[in-house]
């Protein structure tokens, strides 16, 4: 019942045509993560629990954050690949300066440099050298990846009363109730990804830079001759992208109080995946931060759904590719559909 | 009377591409309160030109001086601010976004939380209004329009900049007479106001019309600057191909009239053909050696006529007969198979494949006939290709050359070469002309008589009703996607008769 | 920009040279060896292995392992040039590898073995092929989904074991195929070599090559000369699916054992790198399948060269961005111009003089 | 004692008791024997286990799973971590909610003294004995001295650095390790690296390769055989796949170190205990063993290993 009416809704509106097909997608998104939770809830029981959802948010603020920053460079067509090892080598950056005594605002301000900095050499390996976005960010994602190793590949911990565990940790109670399953609690980390949000919202719809991104994505050689400085956009974009990852770092990392080379692999295909899920195209042009932010949900409860369902073991990855490309293929049909 | 002083000096421009001096040491003044037009053929060299005075093209050779100053400019950015607004003869827009903002992009009006969307609105609005657009709704995505009304857009989009020199590179090639004059009276205005304004266009009417002075370009050299009054029509044409007018005979050729006798078989023939949305169902018969010229105004659904009886876009009602045998058309491939083929509008994004070479464009439809895995013999392929460079005459005579660097005349002779190649018994043409020079406009007109005379069917299509009627031997009217009128092109048929047919049926309906 | 278009052909010849990509990967790849032979002197000397009746030496085993690049990245330069991406490679490799010796193990006949894995190749190519060509997914995407579900495949077919079957008796032709030498030259090279002769002179020789390139580079405008864009898409990822299980047969009959997490895990990437070092644009189009295969050398070279090196297991990735970054920077127009940007510059300056006096 | 009646009366009042595993996932070998080992075990038990694998080793999947696991309400959870730092705050939520929480194969450290209280036991073999074994082996096949390689899993796991921490507590002062390369726990890359290794020392005359897991040790094996070195070099691995004990047999491993992924029983026996009140023990040590020809043999003939 519920899916008919919300489904038609967009449709008829259409047909007024008034409503942006474009978006059709990122509806979809928002309907299917509803259902979802709603399956899993009545499956399962504990979907719409308090604690569950305060989780999926304080667990996932890093992929939100990730999301929003692999939304811009998809936007023009390009991507960014570097995200999940900039997040590991600005966490071990991060790690051994605590433990070294340096105070938690230097260091904070240290890790997002370092962000920028990987995401200028994208930059200027893009624009200056004309390498395409994939292949300069996996330049510097293996780069990234190599030289955290090199510093460490140890296990690091934050040292005690460090002055930059409190941004993630438990967060505030809103609702304490007597069980932890029904706490509604948030923490800084999201609050971080929320203003993320906002971030990514304004840059895109509500400055020139913004407008200038989509119109990139639209055609870059015509955005060039209608007089849009695309390569200092460009230049934002993967600063911007590279930047934010590293805020999903200092995020990630004070939620759990340790750090390591290894972490953050596969991280930029979870964000892909978010982003598309989220109803962004994947060649650029069309798309928004609020779509990537549900496809990071949707993404995020992929997992515990496959838990519930016993998936066996080996299944896991089959059924939630399976589940991304039923999303894709149902995009895609909404939006020919759409067309017609 | 004091000598006005050029707003914009070029000098000694030279710019090279691989293998060609596509400018050699032109030199260009445009003043102010003047339109000043670029003549010349296709490759001539005159959007080059352009792209060097926007800074897409960086200069060889040669000095831009712009209000005086030594002008460097790196990037169209540059251009833009030293107030120089441009439109390219490609439609140039992002088909992503909404009308408005393709109008107003990179001047979006900003209020204190970034962009004021309702503000912003507003002022393309007011722009597209000038164009007479004003019945756009300027959040309707652009690719809703159709290219002739983006390129209408791209120059209310031009308008938007405060700009000393606006740039107009073929604006015309695609309006109907109505928008022309309407574009000229905004050309005057902004003239009147001491704009200095460039226009390209291969139309002379236009050109005696609207310019004040000529300069005129022959295969990358300078020929001369002239004041447009004082120029008569054979001398410019004259200095434009470096042969007398005379030459040009062939020019205002006008098709032997076809019979068709009592009892024929239309090669092709459509029954009810039609595609919701796009065209009504529609019947047309086309006759062996019968050129059927379709009429109508912009956004009339001749194009769509076209792609629909080649199969480009899927018919969802109807029929469809080759020489008496009912036959389905679902795609371009059946379509030619079939040996029906048609020769697109959109040029850039329908029609050539950039990045392959000139020689690849010309056989790849007769290689897709033909199947992929038996390729045209190189004694077989060169000789398709040696001739159509020389019957179509193309410029530069190098087939090697990648299609994208040609001139957009010359990549339409390509093209025809390449639906010339699958010698197909029904040939619809949709604007071939357009944006040719006047040399190879009559070369493209004289080759559809050709074809008609060996007996091709032939479909032409074409927003200048005076070529149509010229050409046609029968003229399919069309108004709001949908078939009004079959004329008999005979001798009582004129242009006006055919502007009559469409005012009347606009009453009746 | 265009005007980076814009080469200059004053230079001639040794312009043009400069201007090849190929030249810069050829030099990468003399430069690569160059730095082994200094570390290790032996670098390029070739011995005979009686032991395994072929040569031996550090080249050697450079290029049997360059033979799984090269399969990948054949197909892989197809996909690329019709502006798509196939990220599964990795995952069919897997998927391929664990066919082959599940079935070993099994007791099937070797041959039969080597049929079903190419099969199970081309079927996963097959329905990337069908995602993208019929129900028009995006290439990126779907062939990521591909390699998620890939490894989930595999782990399925070896019940999550990594299936040894070094020990079964009959899987020697498979052995060979992966260790053996042809003419003291390794089998696996040679193959892959054969193979991607094969696949070449089809694409040139027939109008195939010419179809990918165009749909690459325009799909519309080619479906308007007739060319069927979804049966050429089709087809390409169906070859890339194909020669990726020929890639792991490669991988995994070396060692006769199948690791449903590591046979050719990150080996997309390898297999993209090695396309652009070749001088195909991502953006699809142009291909050259020389090009490729040379990249698929170098990736190896550049394994081999971490590995004479000694270079720190933790350092490997940063080497390796390097050496990439290095070889796509010379390739840059930025670069080759660099000359004739320099001549332009000056003949500008000097004739805004001549204005100027 | 107190707690009083069997656990069987204890769980059927509100059915079976749901135990939430934090897991690994299929990787082969070792893992795999080892998580469906857990898996039937506990089965066997009368338990309800929810299985909750990751991804490519990724801890924050891990915590994902564990925080849902708390959230759901489960009656225990058991943690095979990739990681063994960084749970303080899923601990503390566990610990909150009163949920027992077993950690295995690896041991994780805690500084937080409420998120310490949540872990109950740990079950699971000594990495670092492992690698002592090996560093033992070695000593004493070449009493004189010797050359050799290490093969180490990716860079970063702290399995890696706990056998090579083992390693390097016990190994002899002759024994010098020309190079240590990562072959990422791969049969196949393990084959390239060590023939690579082997062209470039041949001069030094290696003579051992300690390769942490029996998947780069087979790979490592084939190499030296490939180079015509078969018995010359000596192979150790870490492990115990009925694959590597059977090189071993045959000749071309020198000694496996079992890494005994079975232990799903005492695993279950500690849940058990715990849930009936009892207090199991803190630190539940699994026994490894370690196979040298002789061994190999008589544990494959006898038809008993599960993996
Ligand atoms: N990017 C390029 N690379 C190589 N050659 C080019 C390039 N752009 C243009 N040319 C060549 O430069 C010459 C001038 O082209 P241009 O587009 O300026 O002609 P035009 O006068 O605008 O012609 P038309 O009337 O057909 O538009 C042509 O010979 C063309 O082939
Ligand atoms: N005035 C208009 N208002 C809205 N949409 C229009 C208008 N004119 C054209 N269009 C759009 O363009 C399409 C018509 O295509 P097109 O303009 O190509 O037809 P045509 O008769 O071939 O004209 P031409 O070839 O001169 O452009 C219509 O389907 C419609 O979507
Ligand atoms: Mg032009
Ligand atoms: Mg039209």
């Amino acid at each position: 019942m519920t899916t008919a009416t919300t489904v038609n809704a967009p449709a008829k509106k259409a047909k007024g045509g008034k409503f942006n097909a474009q978006m059709i997608p990122t509806i979809a998104a928002v309907v299917i993560f509803i259902l979802m939770l709603i399956m899993g809830q009545v499956m399962f029981g504990t979907y719409f629990r308090l604690g569950f959802i305060s989780s999926l948010f304080i667990d996932h603020a890093y992929l939100i954050i990730l999301a929003v920053a692999m939304t811009l460079p998809i936007l023009t067509g390009g991507i960014d690949l570097s995200v999940g090892a900039i997040v590991a080598i600005t966490a071990v950056v991060g790690m051994k300066l605590l433990n070294g005594g340096a105070p938690a605002p230097l260091v904070l301000v240290i890790m997002l440099l370092i962000g920028a900095a990987f995401g200028l050499l994208a930059g200027v390996l893009i624009e200056e050298f004309n390498m395409q976005p994939f292949i300069a960010t996996l330049s510097t994602m293996f780069l990234a990846r190599g030289i955290a190793s090199i510093i460490s590949t140890d296990s690091l911990t934050m040292p005690e009363n460090n002055g930059f565990g409190w941004i993630g940790g438990e967060g505030w109670k809103i609702i304490d109730n007597p069980k932890i399953s029904n706490d509604l609690s948030i923490n800084l980390g999201v609050i971080i990804a929320v203003v993320v949000v906002v971030f990514g919202y304004i840059l895109l719809h509500h400055t020139r830079t913004g407008r200038t991104i989509y119109a990139i994505g639209g055609s870059r050689s015509s955005a060039e001759l209608m007089g849009l400085p695309v390569k200092r956009t460009q230049y934002v974009i993967y600063l911007t992208s590279a930047t934010l990852a590293a805020l999903a770092s200092i995020v990630y990392t004070a939620n759990i109080g340790s750090a390591k080379n290894t972490v953050g692999v596969g991280w930029e295909l979870d964000a892909v995946a978010s982003v598309v899920i989220g109803g962004t195209i994947i060649t650029g042009g069309f798309g928004y931060v609020l779509g990537s932010v549900l496809g990071a949900l949707v993404r995020s409860i992929l997992e515990p759904l496959t838990t519930d369902f016993g998936v066996p073991a080996e299944a896991v990855q089959i059924v939630v590719g399976i589940m991304i490309l039923v999303f894709v293929v149902l995009q895609r049909a909404v939006t020919v559909l759409q067309k017609e | 009377m004091t000598e006005k002083q050029p707003i914009v000096v070029m000098k000694g421009i030279t710019i090279e591409f691989p293998g060609v001096k596509a400018l050699d040491g032109v030199d260009l003044r445009l003043f102010p309160g003047e339109v000043h037009a670029l003549m010349g053929e296709n490759g001539a060299g005159k959007s080059t030109m352009i792209k060097a005075l926007t800074g897409v093209y960086k200069i060889d050779a040669g000095s831009i001086t712009v209000d005086g100053k030594p002008t460097q400019l790196n990037g169209t950015l540059d251009a833009q601010n030293a107030g120089i607004a441009t439109v390219y003869q490609e439609v140039n827009l992002c088909t992503n976004l909404s009308i408005g903002e393709n109008v107003m992009l990179g001047h979006e009006k900003r209020g204190p939380l970034g962009i004021d969307w309702r503000k912003t609105h507003a002022e393309a609005r007011k722009h597209l209004a000038k164009m007479g657009l004003e019945y756009l709704d300027p959040r309707a995505p652009l690719s809703s329009i159709s290219i002739a009304m983006q390129q209408l857009v791209a120059i209310a989009r031009a308008m938007v900049i405060d700009a000393k020199v606006l740039i107009l590179d073929e604006p015309t090639s695609s309006l109907d007479a109505n928008e022309v004059q309407d574009l000229f009276e905004i050309m005057r205005k902004v003239r009147d106001s001491g704009v200095a304004i460039l226009f390209v266009s291969h139309f002379l009417d236009q050109i005696y019309e609207i310019t004040d002075r000529l300069t005129i370009l022959r295969n990358g050299q300078f020929i001369k600057e002239v004041m447009t009054r004082e120029t008569p029509r054979d001398e410019l044409i004259g200095m434009m191909i470096g042969k007398s007018a005379d030459e040009l005979s062939q020019i205002g050729a006008k098709k032997a009239r076809r019979e068709i006798k009592p009892g024929e078989k239309p090669v092709v023939s459509i029954r009810q053909l039609g595609r919701k949305g796009q065209i009504e169902p529609t019947d047309q018969d086309v006759y062996a050696g019968e050129v059927v010229g379709f009429a109508g105004l912009l956004g009339s659904g001749r194009t769509e006529l076209g792609r629909l009886m080649f199969g480009a876009d899927k018919p969802d009602h109807g029929e469809y007969y080759l020489n008496g045998k009912k036959i389905s058309v679902d795609s371009p491939y059946t379509a030619l198979k079939n040996k029906i083929a048609y020769s697109t509008e959109n040029r850039r994004d329908e029609g050539i494949i950039g990045d392959l070479t000139v020689r690849q464009n010309m056989l790849i439809a007769l290689q897709a006939t033909r199947g992929m895995f038996k390729p045209i013999p190189k004694k077989e392929a060169d000789e398709i290709v040696d001739k159509y460079m020389k019957e179509l005459n193309v410029r530069p005579p190098d087939p090697n050359k990648l299609i994208k660097n040609l001139s957009g005349g010359n990549q339409q002779k390509v093209l025809i070469a390449r639906w010339l190649a699958v010698h197909p018994e029904l040939l619809i043409l949709d604007e071939p002309t357009r944006g040719i020079d006047i040399g190879a406009k009559a070369e493209i007109q004289q080759k559809v008589l050709e074809l008609a005379a060996q007996g091709m069917g032939v479909v032409f299509i074409s927003s200048e009703l005076e070529e149509v009627v010229r050409l046609s031997d029968t003229i399919t009217v069309l108004k709001d996607h949908k078939k009004i009128a079959n004329i008999v092109n005979d001798d009582t048929v004129s242009q006006a008769t055919i502007v009559e047919t469409i005012a009347n049926s606009g009453k009746e309906a | 920009m265009a005007a980076s278009d814009k080469k200059d052909e004053k230079n001639g010849l040794v312009g043009r040279i400069l201007g090849n990509n190929l030249t810069w990967s050829v030099v990468a790849l003399i430069a690569l060896i160059i730095i082994c032979t200094i570390v290790d002197h032996s670098f390029l000397k070739l011995t005979w292995n009686t032991n395994t009746g072929g040569l031996a030496g550090p080249l050697i085993t450079m290029l049997q392992e360059s033979a799984r690049y090269l399969m990948i990245a054949t197909g892989m330069t197809l996909v690329i040039s019709t502006a798509g991406i196939d990220l599964s490679v990795g995952s069919v490799m897997a998927v391929a590898g664990a066919t082959s010796m599940q079935l070993l193990v099994g007791g099937t006949n070797v041959w039969v073995a080597i049929l079903v894995s190419l099969l199970v190749g081309l079927i996963i190519g097959s329905v990337n092929g069908l995602l993208v060509s019929v129900l028009g997914l995006q290439p990126f995407i779907t062939t990521l989904i591909m390699m998620l579900a890939g490894r989930g495949v595999a782990k399925v077919i070896t019940s999550g074991e990594n299936t040894d079957a070094s020990q079964v008796a009959g899987g020697e032709p498979l052995r060979w195929i992966a260790n053996g030498f042809i003419l003291g030259i390794p089998a696996n090279f040679v193959i892959a070599l054969v193979i991607v002769l094969i696949v070449g002179a089809v694409a040139r020789k027939t109008a195939m090559g010419m179809m990918i390139e165009s749909v690459g580079i325009n799909q519309e405008a080619s479906r308007m000369t007739g060319i069927k864009p979804r049966k050429i898409l089709f087809l390409v990822y169906a070859i890339s699916g194909l020669l990726a299980a020929v890639a792991g047969l490669f991988a995994t009959a070396s060692v006769m054992r199948v690791d449903v997490v590591k046979t050719g895990q990150d080996l997309e990437m390898y297999a993209i790198l090695a396309v652009v070092i070749g001088g195909t644009s991502l953006l699809g189009g142009k291909f050259s399948l020389a090009g490729s295969a040379l990249g698929a050398v170098i990736i190896a070279m550049i394994r081999k060269t971490i590995i004479t090196l000694g270079i720190d297991s933790a350092a490997t990735p940063a080497f390796f961005a390097a050496v990439v970054i290095i070889i796509c920077v010379m390739q840059a127009p930025k670069i080759h111009n660099l000359s004739a940007e320099m001549k332009r510059k000056r003949a500008l300056r000097a004739s805004q003089k001549a204005v100027a006096a | 004692a107190c707690g009083g009646s069997s656990s069987g009366s204890d769980s059927s009042s509100d059915g079976q008791k749901t135990v939430g595993f934090v897991a690994v996932g299929p990787e082969g070998g070792f893992r795999t024997a080892n998580e469906n080992d857990i898996k039937k075990a506990f089965k066997d038990a009368g338990f309800n286990l929810v299985y909750s694998p990751t991804q490519n080793n990724d801890q924050q999947k891990q915590i994902q799973a564990f925080n849902k696991f708390v959230n759901d309400e489960v009656d225990a959870i058991i943690l095979s971590s990739t990681e063994d730092k960084g749970w303080d705050d899923s601990l503390k939520k566990a610990a909150e909610a009163e949920i027992p929480v077993f950690t295995v194969d690896r041991n994780v450290e805690v500084k937080d003294a409420t998120a310490k209280k949540a872990i109950v036991s740990h079950i699971g073999p000594s990495n670092e004995w492992a690698g002592e074994q090996a560093a033992e082996r070695i000593a004493k096949d070449f009493p004189n001295g010797a050359n050799g390689f290490i093969l180490e899993g990716p860079a970063g796991l702290s399995v890696v650095k706990d056998r090579g921490t083992g390693w390097s507590n016990k190994v002899a002062s002759n024994i010098k390790v020309l190079e240590s390369q990562s072959a990422n726990w791969s049969t196949d890359e393990a084959k390239t690296v060590t023939a690579g290794l082997l062209d470039k020392y041949k001069s030094q005359n290696p003579q051992f390769i300690f390769a942490q897991n029996d998947e780069m040790g087979i790979g490592a094996a084939q190499a030296v055989d490939a180079a015509g070195l078969k018995g010359k070099v000596k192979i150790v691995t870490i492990d115990g796949t009925k694959a590597a004990l059977q090189k071993v047999v045959d000749g071309d491993l020198d000694f496996v170190i079992e890494y005994n992924p079975i232990f799903g029983k005492e695993t279950a026996q500690a849940v058990k205990d715990k849930l009936d009140g009892k207090t199991p023990k803190a630190d539940i040590q699994i026994d490894s063993k370690t196979f040298d020809k002789a061994a190999a043999k008589e544990a494959l003939d006898s038809g008993e290993r599960a993996y």
